[in-house]
């Protein structure tokens, strides 16, 4: 009942909410301060959680929100990339991470200091507001824009929908090269994860046990001896975990 | 439609989620959370880039997708980012046993 | 309070300048996802239980109702009526969060999945650009990147999956949680590739363009490239939604029960009923991209009847619900079938499964499309009677032979690791490969 | 036009929220609950639990994450590639088979180094 209570008085105090919102702004602009702010405060949540799975879980709320304001931007193959990779991928990596660290996922959290925040908040909060400032004081370009001969409704609309294949063309032929360079930065990420991230012990021994001759599994001699030499391993060898 | 919301606004909201990202840079301590801290501040810069793409893009008939390739690529960056940087937070990890920046404070490997 | 609800509503719907379909978008919320879908998935799961113990020689349920019809509603009501309960050590909202996630992900995809065709519309061809008469598909809505919405939402999933181990504080939990995460994101790439040459085949990402280009060209099923990309879409999808032989997280006889070990009442109801909906949703996906959604076999059925006009709509629209749902509930008797007949898979097995034979496969398979492509769809771009049969069957041959080959070289790939192969298995261990492990009897509820 | 078939996925994700969450303060409500400290305890076959759960993993999931995150960002690039294939020529081919060449060598170091194999 206590509980019920709760949810209805919350409901009543976010309708009031909205209709303020709504009536201030319009509603389009009402949509976009609900969303934004929400993305907002799972920013500060994102930073300021104790525990580091929770953090992760309001950059995950904010990865959607953002996903939701490209969607407000009508870049919905964006949105959706957005989620894919952001929710996707990166947060199960991250959430991953977490728990290859020890020290990190549980009740030991770290501890906050005021000595640490206070500059911090100072330069962040100094940025913003020149940030704010050069945001306010800049030429309007959605006018300009509007003045000169928008692309017609129908025309915006096949380029919308057409989206990917649109997103497409232009990459194959336009930005060729920067397409080309991702999946080699992506590629050199991938090998370079790998390499740091094997445990040196069992790079330089043969994964585990015998493998058989002729395997691939089978490291080549320099390939290890390169990875063990570009990690920290050699020189401080009490100090790696096996 | 989504013309009702000034551009302003969406940059006034990305600079308030990258000085946050900044915040948490500097004061998080474990080296995951300014990873997480960092990618707030890439996903800031990906809402300008479309923002200024949908809403003020000077002469629209131009290039009429390029900042939703350039926001594809910096999500592809923001990826590979994490990759490497959880695998390096790994190796720190494995070297010091400890997940705190503020020792992380010699070069000798 | 319900006042303030509609008027916010209203003012929402106002706001919107352009006619939006809201009755039938609150047909589909009401009727569709809160009736229709949870009934089938009880119905799911009743069927699973009979065709399990039909196989097993057993009767199954047969107690509540006619043949034990009820069977699903009366575990729903028990499941109301156990004690509610988290454990003392879990985090109580990530706890609470999970199954919501799960349930979420699951129903989100099923909102563009056309289960049949509507009506008939004017539309630019994807290919050429002409204007022609298009399938519309009887679908929620139909979003023009379709396929990686379905592909982003079902990725969702495994995010639920590690919050549940996680939050629980149980390490047999959270080891099924993070075994269960590593398998669905292994299995989620050849799941992608395998619908690359899908969305390559037919120009586009839309789940009911997809469906057009297939009653013009063909089922994609059909064609050498388009059968193993179904292959390793179902095999990637019995992982996907850890079904048995990938039942690894919850698995009974190692980890008690898996990520939702601490789950009791409807909390592992919701689970449970998003494990059967996401099955059903991978099914009437497979289904949409590879057997032709609505179409009926053998007959370019909706195309070749309408002639590019409208007939009665409503009757276009059962029919083709109706064989869409034949060819799910095919696809949904391929899944028990699976089940009650093989063994789980180990893990080590399961990665390499994944990583070593699927992907480069995929994209092998990727490169095969690619010429079936030039042979047989691009040249007969815009012209209206598809390809002739003389170049369908050049196309078939070749791209057959390449798939055998790619098929065999993989599998040789695969073995070559010394890991997998057989005879180094015995040479080590001395004895036959136990790679077969006896299972109980899958009783769930 | 996009916004107003997003609004459709919109409240359809409240809807699923509600859904879920319904049943969640239905079993609140109409189910017992009688915590005792006994049935809070972890479920370990009746066994007391022994040390901490939130233990350091394996770094196995952590490669596979990573490997999924690079491919994850390679299929994104494939999409709009595919659909755009008809009106491509034999460049966009050629780059596309560059570009997973360069992640196929990826993958295949991964596995020489024996990355792929669960221990």
């Amino acid at each position: 009942m206590l509980l019920l209570m709760l949810v209805s008085a919350g409901m009543l105090v976010a309708g009031l909410w909205e209709i303020l919102i709504f009536r201030e702004f319009g509603p389009m602009r009402g949509v976009f301060v609900q969303i934004a702010g929400a993305a907002v405060l799972c920013a500060v949540g994102t930073v300021l959680a104790r525990n580091l799975i929770h953090s992760a879980l309001y950059l995950v709320a904010f990865f959607f929100l953002v996903a939701c304001l490209f969607i407000m931007l009508e870049a919905e193959f964006l949105a959706v990339m957005q989620v894919l990779v952001f929710i996707g991928a990166v947060a199960i990596l991250l959430m991953f991470g977490i728990m290859l660290t020890q020290d990190v996922q549980g009740d030991q959290v770290e501890a906050h200091s005021v000595l640490r925040r206070l500059p911090a908040a100072i330069v962040a909060i100094g940025l913003f507001v020149m940030l704010a400032v050069a945001v306010q004081q800049r030429p309007d370009f959605s006018k300009a824009r509007t003045e000169r001969a928008a692309p017609s409704v129908a025309a915006r609309e096949r380029v919308l929908n057409q989206m990917p294949q649109e997103l497409g063309l232009d990459l194959m032929q336009r930005w060729c090269l920067p397409f080309e360079l991702v999946g080699l930065l992506l590629t050199a990420s991938l090998v370079g994860a790998v390499a740091l991230a094997q445990p040196v012990g069992s790079l330089s021994a043969g994964s585990d046990g015998t493998p058989s001759p002729g395997s691939l599994t089978e490291t080549p001699e320099h390939l290890s001896r390169e990875v063990a030499g570009g990690t920290h391993s050699s020189s401080r060898p009490d100090l790696v975990s096996p | 439609m989504s013309q009702d919301v000034p551009l302003n606004w969406y940059l006034i909201v990305a600079a308030c989620v990258f000085v946050i990202g900044l915040f948490g840079v500097m004061t998080r301590r474990n080296p995951i959370a300014v990873l997480m801290s960092i990618e707030l501040m890439l996903n800031a810069s990906n809402l300008n880039i479309l923002a200024f793409w949908r809403l003020g893009t000077p002469n629209p008939g131009e290039a009429p997708l390029t900042g939703v390739v350039f926001t594809a690529l910096v999500i592809a960056v923001a990826a590979a980012e994490v990759a490497v940087g959880i695998a390096l937070i790994l190796v720190c990890y494995r070297v010091w046993k400890s997940a705190d920046v503020d020792r992380y404070d010699s070069m000798l490997g | 309070m319900n006042g303030l609800w509609v008027s916010i509503v209203a003012m929402k719907m106002a706001a919107l300048s352009e006619p939006v379909p809201w009755v039938a978008w609150f047909l589909w919320l009401f009727v569709g996802f809160a009736g229709l879908f949870p009934l089938l998935v009880a119905y799911i799961v009743w069927g699973e239980r009979k065709v399990a113990a039909r196989f097993q020689d057993r009767i199954g349920p047969n107690r509540v109702g006619p043949f034990g019809l009820l069977q699903s509603i009366a575990d729903l009501v028990k499941l109301l009526f156990k004690e509610d309960f988290t454990p003392a050590r879990a985090d109580f909202l990530i706890h609470a969060l999970a199954p919501v996630l799960m349930l979420i992900s699951a129903m989100l995809s099923l909102a563009v999945i056309p289960f049949g065709f509507g009506s008939v519309s004017m539309r630019n061809d994807p290919v050429t650009g002409v204007l022609r008469p298009t399938l519309t598909g009887f679908s929620a809505v139909d979003l023009p990147s379709g396929v990686p919405y379905l592909i982003a939402v079902s990725s969702i999933a495994s995010l639920g999956l590690f919050l549940a181990g996680w939050s629980s504080r149980n390490k047999y939990a959270l080891l099924g949680s993070m075994r269960s995460v590593a398998q669905m994101v292994s299995y989620e790439i050849p799941q992608v590739l395998a619908t690359v040459p899908i969305v390559l085949w037919s120009g586009t990402l839309s789940l009911t363009g997809i469906l057009d280009r297939q009653v013009e060209t063909g089922w994609y099923v059909l064609t050498p490239p388009g059968f193993m990309a179904f292959v390793i879409f179902m095999i990637s999808s019995f992982a996907e939604v850890n079904r048995a032989p990938f039942d690894l997280p919850e698995a009974e006889s190692e980890l008690i029960a898996g990520f939702h070990l601490e789950y009791s009442s409807m909390r592992f109801g919701l689970f449970f009923l998003a494990e059967y909906m996401s099955m059903f949703a991978v099914c009437c996906i497979c289904t949409t991209l590879f057997l032709g959604g609505g179409a009926i076999p053998f007959l370019a059925f909706p195309r070749g009847l309408l002639g590019g006009y409208v007939v009665v709509d409503l009757f276009l629209n059962l029919i083709t619900i109706l064989v869409f749902s034949l060819k799910v509930g095919l696809l949904i008797f391929l899944f028990f079938w699976v089940r009650a007949t093989l063994p789980r898979m180990r893990v080590d097995r399961l990665m390499a499964f994944a990583w070593k034979l699927l992907i480069p496969l995929c994209l092998v398979n990727l490169l095969i499309a690619a010429i079936w492509f030039e042979i047989v769809i691009r040249p007969v771009a815009g012209r209206p009677d598809g390809p002739g049969f003389l170049q369908w069957w050049i196309g078939f041959g070749v791209t057959a032979l390449l798939e055998v080959l790619a098929f065999f070289g993989a599998v040789w790939l695969y073995r070559q690791d010394s890991e997998h192969s057989l005879k180094t298995w015995r040479s080590s261990t001395g004895s036959k490969p136990s790679i077969i492990a006896w299972r109980s009897v899958p009783t769930k509820v | 036009m996009i916004l107003s078939r997003y609004l459709f996925i919109g409240m359809l994700l409240l809807f699923a929220i509600g859904f879920a969450v319904a049943p969640l303060v239905l079993i609140r409500i109409i189910a017992p609950r009688r915590p005792t400290p006994h049935k809070g305890q972890t479920v370990e076959c009746g066994l007391e639990t022994q040390g901490e759960t939130w233990i350091r993993f394996r770094l196995q999931y952590y490669i596979f994450a990573l490997l999924f995150v690079v491919f994850d960002v390679e299929t994104v690039f494939l999409y709009p590639w595919a659909a755009s294939y008809v009106s491509l020529g034999w460049y966009a081919f050629v780059e596309m088979m560059v570009f997973l060449a360069m992640l196929t060598v990826g993958l295949v170091y991964a596995w020489a180094i024996g990355a792929l194999k669960w221990q």
